[in-house]
């Protein structure tokens, strides 16, 4: 064994089975590559300013906001997850923990990152703290994933120092004993912030009234998109968490956690998903028939634009929603692991659509009447940066998963110890 | 006692813990994001009081009154005044940004020879030469200038020839001067009595002669009302923002508006619309309305409506004679609300000698047009402030821009009233520059300076008692004491106003029916036809490029 | 664990020392001023009591800042007297007809918007009351940038903590908003923005 | 007494020439087109759109629309989404204010703008050199990354305020105070005054039968008023929700 391979497994736990280094390395360089096209192109922005996106004055929110919305919907497995074990004592959802964790992680990290790079002045970005406005959602926003993304920290530092050689360190292992004391809370204060972040992102677009086709009413200061968006946040997190796990048992060649966690995850996601599926019909139906025309807004004036015709309703609402619900909840269907697997990704790609019509569509839709439709074809800068995050996430969880022990089954020695 | 590694590390953390307490993390993040607000690569405006100054602009023959606000020595923003006689507060769309053309890219600092970089000395001692050798001729497009009397005298004592380039505006009214013997400047429109505006093709609402002039009278009369007492006729092949906004839109096919006006003659005469008998076209109304590419009856329809509401004035962008013709059917020709006589004109020194055949070199004023295509035989020295692209010309001598030079602004082409007005240099002429007056005067010093014959301008003005000086509100000629006072007013921004336009008939001796024009002259064929300098203000990209509003135009921008 | 504080307390100290003794000297760049000048003398020897004497408001409101060489010129067409200062003042600047180009203290980014006229007529604030004393300066002042933000160090105030300043010291928005607080005046961002 | 300034539009006198859009750049420090700027990246703080009745050939009409920050008095759709108070409303004028230096350049107000009135600095502002001499002094230039709009040319409204002030009076003239845009309109369709002001011309003109807003059925009371007798133009002020608009495809 090399040198290099020598100190790679003296981080990783005893008796745990993991891929050569070389392998390792091998899997990691293409999204190493990635991640630095990612930098270089976030560099860009930063150099030149956001003259390197396709963005326009029309188009003020591109791609990048369309993502971030998706991807901190994915991350709310991570949130759920916890809220779920710790709070309503679902345990049998504990091995996937950890990785709803670092899927966590990965995705706030990751959106607020690219937002550091969609906004035109970052260094002004904490004014925001200073200056806060009490009444935008996106000040709401701000502070909830601030606030929650350090609570992801404080519950992957747990994680964290369970590597080999970070337990060496007495006092990091009275900490993670500690800090196994606080999960529990910080569970409950992550689910409370993320509900209403969560709740904010689509507040963000739901207030707009000058944009018809977001604008929604709602309760007290929240639109019913604030409530929609948390519930296919909830929803769509176990699918992605469940995605997840199956791409890393597919990878890793290794059965990681039992098919009754698969089938619970589906059923929470299949459930959630059938409520929001209604939910999200009754506001589409309130919208259309009393919001809407109440701005002097018709359906015309948002469906008659191809592509965004109806079909996106539809697709949203059909294939993208109610099928995947009957796929996870129908016990035959949801016996099945590929027809699980299919829901999942039924699932995401319902909450990408749904987010890719709040955000892109709001905007392509000309709301004054001598206006015309826009498009937007982002740049590649804009790709290149999101595909950056994307590499960061999997060079994140794959380190993760190598060095720490994401799950009970490939955990190695770090099994049974405690601190006595 | 020996320092570890751990120590380093508590030490570090001290250091972190410490740090917190200092000014250092918080002012750096404050100080940082002041940066952000204050980068050094992003010019900001000067400190200091702004001082307002009235001047006419010198870009075009226009001559409109501008508000100039100074700031440390330069301009910083330019508007119309309001009450002003000629332009009614107005200025043309890029009047506005006009302070920043002296720092256009293309600005002419340098002397330039055959394409190369040369001086002044050289330019000076090559005219020098040329003077020895032969004739000269001396180009002008604004005559009646004091600079001009300098041009003039300059071609006179040199066997020279002084030609004048007259502009559109001016060009268009040379039918009228050849039919009834008068000289084209001397002609003007008298739109403010007009009924009935026809423009075959002239841009009336889109920086036309005085910009102010006739937006704000058709502003008045004939904006938004159904039945307008100023009924603005438009003939356009396109729907222009004339077009857009006239009474009445007439779709002719291109390049056949002297068939238009032959079919328009016919139906005026032939139904006794006018009182007119002829002459008439040869081409019969069926004939011209089918090249015209327009039905019979809307045609006819047309010329009853040209009719109804009189007076009525054709007005064309390029002086076709055959729709100029129109005009003299309408009996529109010395009448009050067509083509009229202005006022009692006070003599001014003559116009445009005639050419010899062959001149060995030839100097260009900088208020000829850029796009004029010198006569092909001699020396070219031309006298240009931005650089147009494109030069013929041998010498490319700068000029002073805007704002850097003393002049006067004589008559507006278009204007009904003989006026007179004064720009003086607000800024400093840059050294690099010298006008074509001063150009001349270094070969020969006794030719009349600009100041001296302004001066005798004012004088003349002041011995007229003619007519008003408008400097904010309006006094007599008359009451003036002195010359001296006459011009220190004009000097401030004042223009002198004759007496009001005569009712002189003219008598057009107009036997047959003109031929159109042969070949279509360059109608305005984009909006920036109007604006004299060859290069655009930057700021113009608002309209052409940031907008849709306007379409690119095809002259040099930035 | 004697050890751990000890090793603690020093490093914490070393920040303390730095950030408070060391960091305004570097964060602060001294710059000369083109030659001394002496309000206090101007006001004894020459009778101009007002501060409005040489920096004029005018009729329109406008300030005119810092006197340009014309109002100079009323006193001193020629030198009086034999100090360096006088002999700068009239051979370099007065002579050439160039303008001393001086570092304005109180010199506000381009962003504000501050009308004298409107503090000092409406208001009836006092030069003093945001300048400080300086019409009885007989020290010629220390010229301080900030090299980050390149502004004046009288704008964030010369003590770092922004504790105990005396009435000039200090022009920050808050400390505009401060006043404005007192007097309950009330404006928008643009009321002093530009 | 708060003031409310705005702005009654008359579309029949609009000639399309731009010489707002030009005066506005020029009195606001709006930089040139920087090479890659189109419609949508530009800046036009005063914005002319063509309007047509849709038709071609001889039958179609145009008209012109300025377009300006609408200054909403109601729900300002700007005014509550800025994360960091760089927009505000004005309690003494009304003015939707837009203060550049706060913006950390989100750009969430302009997708909550249904007018399209505010524009993001994509390039640092340049000039070609020597130019920054003939910038206003009265407004500091922008950056790039923030957003600006109109902001009914402030410097014209502290000029009018100091000269008040000087004069010892605590009203401005609105003599002293006209905004760029209106000042250069060589038809004087735009009109400016105080609509808090009964007796205001422009008040007036604001509830004549002609006069009408945009959108103005989502409910943002903005100040800029227009007026047209030409039904066609006014069919374009509001979406009709029962009919069926043309599909546009750009």
């Amino acid at each position: 064994m090399s040198e290099t391979a020598l100190i790679d497994r003296r981080w990783i736990a005893r008796d745990a089975e993991r891929a050569s280094t070389a392998r390792f390395l091998l899997w990691l360089f293409p999204w190493v590559c990635l991640l630095l096209l990612g930098i270089y192109a976030a560099g860009l922005c930063f150099y030149y300013g956001l003259n390197q996106t396709n963005m326009d004055n029309r188009f003020a929110f591109g791609m990048w906001i369309f993502l971030d919305l998706s991807i901190i919907a994915m991350g709310a497995g991570a949130f759920f997850t916890g809220f779920l074990v710790y709070i309503l004592k679902q345990t049998d959802l504990k091995p996937v923990l950890n990785t709803a964790v670092v899927v966590g992680l990965t995705c706030y990290s990751g959106a607020v990152a690219v937002l550091m790079v969609d906004v035109g002045q970052p260094l002004r970005a904490w004014f925001t703290f200073w200056y806060p406005n009490t009444h935008s959602m996106l000040t709401e926003v701000t502070f909830c994933i601030s606030c929650y993304l350090l609570v992801l920290i404080l519950e992957y530092i747990p994680v964290l120092v369970q590597n080999r050689q970070l337990r060496r360190v007495p006092s990091f292992l009275v900490f993670e004993h500690q800090a196994h004391k606080l999960v529990p809370v910080l569970a409950g204060v992550g689910a409370f912030l993320s509900f209403f972040h969560q709740g904010s992102l689509g507040g963000l677009y739901g207030v707009l009234r000058g944009r018809p086709f977001a604008y929604r009413q709602g309760f007290a200061i929240w639109p019913s998109t604030f409530f929609l968006f948390i519930l296919s946040a909830i929803a769509v997190g176990p699918s992605f968490l469940m995605l997840v796990v199956a791409a890393a048992e597919k990878i890793t060649g290794q059965t990681l956690v039992d098919f009754r966690v698969y089938r619970k995850l589906g059923f929470i996601s299949g459930v959630l998903l059938a409520i929001y599926v209604a939910a999200k019909a009754i506001d589409t139906y309130v919208w259309l028939n009393v919001t809407s025309p109440r701005l002097g807004f018709g359906p015309w004036d948002y469906y008659s634009y191809w592509p965004f015709s109806s079909t996106f309703l539809f697709a949203a609402t059909v294939p993208l929603g109610l099928l995947p619900a009957i796929l996870f909840i129908v016990p035959r269907t949801a016996r099945h692991r590929g027809l699980l697997l299919l829901a999942a990704a039924l699932t995401c790609c319902g909450v990408l659509l749904n987010r890719f019509v709040m955000t892109v569509q709001t905007l392509a839709l000309p709301t004054l009447p001598f206006d015309p439709f826009l498009k937007y074809i982002p740049s590649w800068q804009e790709v290149a940066t999101f595909g950056g995050v994307l590499a960061y996430g999997v060079i994140v969880y794959s380190l993760s998963y190598r060095y720490l022990p994401m799950f009970e089954a490939t955990k190695g020695e770090a099994k049974n110890v405690s601190l006595d | 006692m020996k320092f570890s590694r751990r120590d380093l590390l508590i030490g570090t953390a001290g250091v972190t813990a410490g740090i917190v307490f200092t000014p250092v993390p918080w002012k750096l993040l404050g100080d940082v994001s002041i940066w952000s607000q204050n980068w050094s690569w992003i010019p900001q405006p000067a400190h200091g009081p702004v001082e307002t100054t009235l001047s006419p602009c010198t870009l075009c023959a226009a001559g409109c009154g501008m508000r100039v606000r100074m700031a440390a020595g330069f301009p910083v923003g330019i508007s119309g005044v309001a009450n002003h006689p000629l332009t009614k507060g107005a200025l043309c769309t890029l009047g506005y940004a006009a302070h920043q053309l002296n720092w256009h890219p293309a600005r002419l600092l340098r002397v330039r020879h055959s394409g190369r970089a040369s001086s002044w000395p050289e330019a000076q001692a090559a005219f020098a030469a040329a003077c020895a050798e032969g004739p000269i001729a001396v180009m002008d497009g604004r005559p009646g200038r004091a600079a001009s009397v300098a041009l003039e005298t300059f071609a006179a004592k040199h066997n020279g020839s002084y030609q004048t380039v007259p502009g559109p505006e001016t060009q268009a009214l040379a039918p009228y001067a050849a039919w009834s013997g008068v000289p084209a400047s001397t002609l003007g429109y008298d739109l403010e009595n007009a009924r009935t505006i026809v423009s075959f093709g002239a841009p009336l609402l889109d920086g036309w002669g005085t910009p102010g002039r006739f937006t704000r009278l058709w502003s008045a009369r004939a904006a938004g009302q159904s039945d307008p007492q100023l009924r603005l006729i438009q003939i356009e092949p396109v729907l222009s923002h004339t077009a857009a906004r006239a009474w009445r839109w007439l779709a002719v096919r291109e390049g056949t508006q002297g068939a238009l006006a032959a079919a328009l003659a016919r139906v005026l005469v032939e139904e006794h619309l006018v009182k007119a008998q002829g002459p008439l076209p040869e081409m019969t109304l069926e004939q011209a309305a089918v090249q015209a590419g327009l039905p019979i009856a809307e045609i006819r329809d047309l010329a009853h409506a040209m009719v109804e509401h009189g007076p009525t004035v054709v007005i064309t962008s390029d002086g076709d004679p055959a729709v100029a013709a129109l005009n003299v059917l309408l009996g529109a020709v010395g009448t009050p609300g067509g083509i009229i006589l202005k006022s009692k004109v006070i003599p001014r020194h003559g116009a445009a000698s005639t050419a010899p055949a062959k001149f060995r070199a030839t100097v260009i004023d900088a208020s000829v047009p850029w796009d004029l295509i010198p006569p092909a035989q001699g020396e070219v020295f031309r006298f240009a402030t931005w650089d147009g692209g494109d030069s013929k010309a041998d010498w490319l001598l700068p000029s002073p821009g805007f704002l850097e030079e003393l002049t006067d602004i004589p008559t507006a082409p278009t204007s009904a009233t003989e006026t007179y007005a004064i720009a003086t240099d607000l800024l400093a002429q840059p050294q690099e520059t010298q006008t074509a007056a001063q150009f001349l005067r270094k070969i020969d010093a006794s030719l009349p300076d600009v100041d001296k014959s302004i001066h005798a301008r004012c004088e003349q003005i002041f011995q007229a008692r003619l007519g008003t000086i408008y400097a904010g509100q309006s006094k007599p000629v008359a009451q003036f004491e002195s010359a001296a006072k006459l011009e220190e007013q004009l000097r401030k921004g004042g223009v002198w106003l004759s007496e009001p336009p005569r009712n002189a008939t003219l008598h057009c001796a107009l036997k047959i029916w003109p031929a159109a024009a042969a070949t279509a002259p360059a109608a305005p064929t984009d909006w920036t036809s109007t604006w004299a300098p060859p290069v655009l203000p930057p700021l113009a990209a608002k309209l052409y490029q940031e907008s849709t509003v306007r379409e690119a135009p095809a002259r040099r921008l930035a | 664990m004697r050890r751990v504080l000890l090793v603690f307390g020093i490093g914490f100290a070393l920040a303390l020392i730095g950030g408070w003794l060391v960091f305004p000297r570097v964060l602060y760049l001294e710059k000369p001023q083109p030659f001394d000048f002496f309000h206090k003398t101007h006001a004894e020897k020459s009778g101009l009591t007002g501060c409005d004497s040489c920096h004029i408001v005018g009729s329109d409101g406008q300030f005119a800042g810092i006197p340009r060489n014309d109002v100079c010129l009323g006193c001193h067409s020629d030198k009086l007297g034999k100090s360096e200062a006088e002999a700068l003042l009239v051979d370099n600047y007065l002579k050439q007809g160039d303008q001393p180009e001086w570092l304005i203290y109180s010199q506000q980014p381009a962003n504000v918007w501050f009308s004298h006229a409107i503090h000092t007529q409406r208001a009836g604030l006092q030069c003093a009351d945001c300048h400080g004393n300086y019409g009885e300066s007989d020290q010629p002042r220390v010229y301080e940038v900030n090299r980050i933000t390149g502004y004046s160090r009288d704008i964030w105030g010369h003590s770092m903590s922004r504790l105990r300043r005396a009435p000039g010291d200090g022009m920050k928005m808050t400390d505009c908003e401060k006043c404005h607080r007192r007097h309950h005046v009330e404006v928008g961002c643009l009321g002093c923005h530009q | 007494m708060s003031a409310r300034y705005g702005m009654v539009i008359d579309l029949d006198r609009c000639t399309g020439c731009g010489a707002c859009m030009i005066a506005c750049a020029s009195e606001n420090n709006v930089p040139p087109a920087a090479p890659r700027a189109t419609w949508r990246t530009g800046i036009t703080p005063m914005l002319v759109h063509t309007l047509s009745n849709g038709k071609e050939g001889v039958d179609r009409r145009e008209a012109f629309i300025p377009i300006a920050c609408m200054q909403c008095e109601h729900e300002t759709p700007c005014v509550s989404v800025c994360p960091q108070q760089a927009v505000e409303l004005d309690k003494s004028t009304g003015i939707v204010m837009q203060m550049p230096q706060r913006c950390l350049g989100c750009r969430y107000c302009m997708t909550a703008c249904p007018y399209h009135a505010r524009y993001f600095n994509w390039w640092d502002p340049q000039w070609p050199p020597g130019m920054e001499h003939s910038l206003n002094p009265g407004v500091s230039v922008r950056m790039r990354g923030v957003v600006e709009k109109c902001n009914m040319c402030h410097a014209r409204y502290h000029d009018a305020l100091q000269k008040a002030a000087a004069a010892g009076k605590k009203k401005i003239d609105l003599a002293d105070y006209v905004p760029a845009c209106v000042e250069a309109c060589p038809t004087g369709a735009i009109a400016f005054g105080n609509l808090a002001d009964p007796n205001d011309p422009v008040t007036m003109a604001a509830k004549s039968p002609d006069a009408f807003r945009l959108l103005e059925s989502i409910g943002t009371e903005p100040k800029i008023h227009y007026k047209t007798t030409q039904a066609w133009i006014r069919a374009l002020a509001d979406r009709n929700s029962g009919r069926p608009t043309e599909a546009q495809h750009v």
